[in-house]
C-alpha cells in the first residue's frame, strides 16, 4: 500500500455518510478475494455492501469459513449461527471446524481483514470496544481481543463523535484497552482515517473539509 | 471406553462438589440441555463452571447458577440482554468471575488436552484482561503467559456418536465440543443418533472415541 | 484467493533462496512428490526443509538433498535403512540437522499457524535434545520451552482439493499436510482430484480454503 | 493396582520367554478396552496376542485411531500404513486425525497404554531407546520421546541381557535418554518387573529363580 500515491479527498459536497453508506465504504476497501470477519452489530451490515463477485469469505469465529447472509423462514437452523447468535445460511464450499481451531486461525493472522465497532480509538491505533469501565457494569469480552490482534488489517467503523460531541478518535484510550496499536483504518460518518506509524493520515472526509476536522480533534492528523 | 446410556441420570450419575465442569455451546448452537438438566437434579456443588456464556433465560446453565451450585464462572461473555440470573448473582457477590477472551479460553483447555504446560498468547496484551499475568516479548512482539483449563467433567452436545465414542457434529453446533471433550477426566456427551461403530465415516470423525467416556441417546430418552 | 495450476513449474514458482520449506509426508503416505521434482527444476537453493524423514532411495527429497540445496534438515527421523543420500551429506559435515521429536515437530508448526508465541514442552525433558532449551516446573512437572517453526513455503498433498482451495485427505496420508498447511506463507497442495465449492462435505473439510494458495492439479498435469 | 495384594510369581519349570512368548506376556497385562500405541518392531507383533474380544484400540501416531492387522495383497493401500510404514488395514469404528491432533492426544495422557523397545531401563524408570550414542551414528529420534512421556502406562519389552550378558535394566542409563521415569513395566525375556516409587518389583520370573536374578543384576530388586 505504501508505493500508491494517496491525497486527501474532500467531499465538501456530501452530508457526513449514513450508518449504510459508511458499511458501503468500508465494503468498498475490502479486497476481492479477502478472508474476513465482520464484527456483532453494525460491521455485519458490511456485507449487505459487497458486490455479488467480490470474492469475499466471510468468517464467524464460532467455527465457519463461507458464511451466507442471514436465514429467513425455512432456511432457518438452529445449528447454524453467526458470532452474534443470529441464524446464518452457508454458502457452496463453507467450511466448520471448531473453537480452538477457529481462534488459531484467527490469532495466526490469516484474516486478511476484520471490522469491528469502537467507543474509542487512539491515534497509534489502540482499541477501545468491550466495556465502558463503568462501575457496576458487567464486563464481556466474547471475541473481541482475539479479533483485535489477529487480522492482518482491523478496519473499525463508528460515528467520530460522541452525541455530545466528544470526540472518539483520541490521544490516549480513557475505555479499557481491546488491543493495542492494531486498528489500521478507521472509518467514520466524517471521514476515513489510516493509521500507520506515519501517525494519523486523512484519506477521506464527508461533508467537513480537512481544516475544520483537524479543529476538531484533539489528535494530529495529516493529509494522506 | 465408552458406554451408551439412555438415562440422564445415570449418564451424570458420579460427579463431584467442587468440580470442574466444562459446558459445551454457543448461544444455544451445541449447548448440552439434557445432560445441564441431569446435572440440577444430580446436586453437585461449589462447581466451577467454563462455557462461553453464563446462561440465558431461567433454563439450561441459567438455572444451575440459579439453584447456586456454582462458585466461579470461567468465560467469555456473560453479560447478554437474557442473562439475568447470572448477573444477579454477580451484583450481589454471589459468584466469582474469570472472565477470559473467546480465543484463549478455546487454547487454554486445547492445552490442557494437549499436555501443554502453559503458552505466550498474543490476545490481551495491555489489556485489564493480561493485568498481573507474566509477559515475554518473543521476536518482538509481546505475549502473555497461559495455563491450561483442566476439566473433571465435560458435557457437550453432538449430532451423532458411535458405539466406540467417535462423534460428529452439524454445523456451526460443533464450536466447544471437541475440545472440551481432550480436556476433561470424564466427557459426557448428549447426541441425536447413535450409530453403529464403522457407520460414521473415519476421515470426517471430529471428536474420535478415546476422548467420550459416555453417550447419552437423546432419541431413547425422548422416547421413554 | 486459491489459484488452480495444471503446470506443475507454474505451481512452484517464485520460491526464493534461503526459503524455509515445509514438505509433507510420513514415509511416501502425503508426500509430495511432483511439487518437490518441480522445486528441484525451480533451482532454490540455501533452503531450510522441515520434514519428517529425510529423503528416501534417490527420488523426492533425497534428490533435493543430492542437488545439493538444502543447508538444513529440521526433522525427527532422518536414519532410515533407505537414507544414504543425507546420511552421506551429513557424514561429510555439508548439511546441518536439528533433530524434533515428532510431536513437538507438529506442535511448532500449529504454534506457528495458531499465533502461539511459544509452550512449554513435556517431550524430551531430561534427554539430549532439550539440553541447552529453557526449561519450567509446571504443577510439578518440568517442561521444555519450545518456540514456532513457520515457513515460508508448504510443499503438500492431498487427496481432493476444490476451487476455493479447501482440502480432503485419505487415511494416514492425512498426517503432517493439515498443520503445515497453516504455518506457512505460501501453501502449495498437490491434488488428485479437483471439486467445485460445494461438493466436498463442509463437515469433513480438513484444511479450509484460506490456508491454501495454490493448488496443482496432479489429474491434468497427467494428462498433459 | 496398590490394594491388588501380588506375590512373585516364579516359573521355574519354564525356560525363559522367546519372543513371540513375551509378546503374549505383554497382551495378557494390556487392559480389556484400553487405547494402546505399540512401537515399531517387536512391541509391534503385541497386537497378534490380543484375545478377539479385548475391545483394545490401536492408535498409530502418523493419524489414526483403529489400526487393524497388517495389510496383504489387494488391502495393501499407499495412503495407510503405520508408523513403521508399514500397509495396515482400517477397523470399524478407526478414525483419522492429523499430526498435531494424533501427538496432542499422545501428550495429553490419553492413551492408556503404550508399548516400547529399549536399549536400557534405569531402576527409577529412565528409558533409553532411541540413540546409541555411537561416534559416527546418525541420530534418529521419531515419535519415541512423546511415547515415552504421553501414555498412562509405558511397557517396554527387551532381553534382559545383552549378548555379552550385560544387564539392560540398570542403576543409570548410560544411553542417551528417552524419557525420565517413565517406564511402568519391563517386560523381559528372563522376569517381570513393575517399577514405581518403590523402586524394582519382581512380578514373575521365567526360567530363573528370584534370587539368580538379583545376584545377575547390579539394581535393587525386591519381591513384588
Amino acid at each position: 500500500m505504501s508505493t500508491v500515491e494517496m491525497s486527501t479527498v474532500e467531499h465538501l459536497d456530501r452530508k457526513p455518510l449514513g450508518r449504510a453508506e459508511l458499511a458501503a465504504v468500508v465494503a468498498r476497501d475490502i479486497p476481492r478475494g479477502a478472508f474476513v470477519n465482520l464484527g456483532i452489530g453494525q460491521p455485519t451490515t458490511v456485507a449487505d455492501h459487497l458486490p455479488a463477485d467480490s470474492g469475499v469469505t466471510l468468517h464467524t469465529e464460532n467455527g465457519m469459513l463461507g458464511m451466507g447472509p442471514a436465514a429467513e423462514g425455512d432456511e432457518i437452523d438452529p445449528d447454524l449461527i453467526n458470532a452474534g447468535k443470529q441464524p446464518v445460511t452457508e454458502l457452496p464450499g463453507a467450511a466448520y471446524f471448531h473453537h480452538a481451531d477457529s481462534f488459531a486461525m484467527m490469532r495466526g493472522g490469516h484474516l486478511d481483514v476484520c471490522v469491528l465497532g469502537a467507543y474509542q480509538v487512539s491515534q497509534r491505533g489502540d482499541l477501545a470496544n468491550w466495556h465502558t469501565g463503568a462501575p457496576g457494569a458487567i464486563p464481556a469480552v466474547g471475541g473481541a481481543m482475539d479479533l483485535a490482534i489477529g487480522a492482518k488489517q482491523v478496519f473499525v467503523m463508528m460515528t467520530l463523535f460522541t452525541k455530545d460531541g466528544t470526540p472518539k478518535l483520541v490521544p490516549e484510550c480513557t475505555y479499557p484497552l481491546t488491543g493495542l496499536a492494531c486498528v489500521s483504518r478507521l472509518y467514520t460518518d466524517l471521514a476515513v482515517f489510516h493509521l500507520g506509524p506515519d501517525g494519523v493520515k486523512v484519506a477521506e472526509t464527508y461533508g467537513i473539509g480537512f481544516d475544520e476536522l483537524a479543529a476538531r480533534l484533539d489528535v494530529p492528523i495529516t493529509r494522506a | 471406553m465408552t458406554t451408551l446410556h439412555t438415562d440422564p441420570d445415570e449418564a451424570l450419575a458420579g460427579v463431584q462438589d467442587g468440580s470442574t465442569v466444562l459446558i459445551g455451546g454457543f448461544g444455544m448452537a451445541g449447548m448440552p440441555v439434557t445432560l445441564i438438566d441431569a446435572l440440577i437434579r444430580q446436586g453437585a456443588k461449589d462447581l466451577t463452571v467454563v462455557s462461553n456464556n453464563a446462561g440465558n433465560g431461567d433454563t439450561g446453565l441459567a438455572a444451575l447458577l440459579a439453584a447456586r451450585r456454582v462458585r466461579k464462572m470461567i468465560c467469555s461473555f456473560p453479560r447478554q440482554s437474557d442473562s439475568w440470573v447470572f448477573d444477579g448473582l454477580y451484583r450481589a457477590g454471589e459468584i466469582e468471575l474469570e472472565l477470559v477472551p473467546q480465543g484463549t479460553l478455546a487454547e487454554r483447555m486445547r492445552a490442557a488436552g494437549a499436555g501443554i504446560g502453559a503458552f505466550y498468547c498474543p490476545t490481551g496484551v495491555g489489556t485489564p484482561l493480561a493485568e498481573g499475568k507474566e509477559t515475554r516479548t518473543i521476536d518482538g512482539r509481546e505475549y502473555v503467559l497461559e495455563y491450561p483449563i483442566k476439566g473433571d467433567v465435560a458435557l457437550i452436545s453432538a449430532h451423532a456418536g458411535d458405539r466406540l465414542g467417535n462423534l460428529v457434529y452439524r454445523k456451526t453446533a460443533r464450536n466447544f465440543g471437541p475440545v472440551m471433550a481432550t480436556a476433561a477426566t470424564l466427557t459426557i456427551a448428549q447426541v441425536r443418533h447413535v450409530a453403529e461403530a464403522g457407520e460414521l465415516d473415519p476421515e470426517a470423525v471430529v471428536t474420535p472415541g478415546i476422548y467420550v467416556d459416555r453417550i447419552l441417546d437423546l432419541k431413547a430418552e425422548e422416547a421413554a
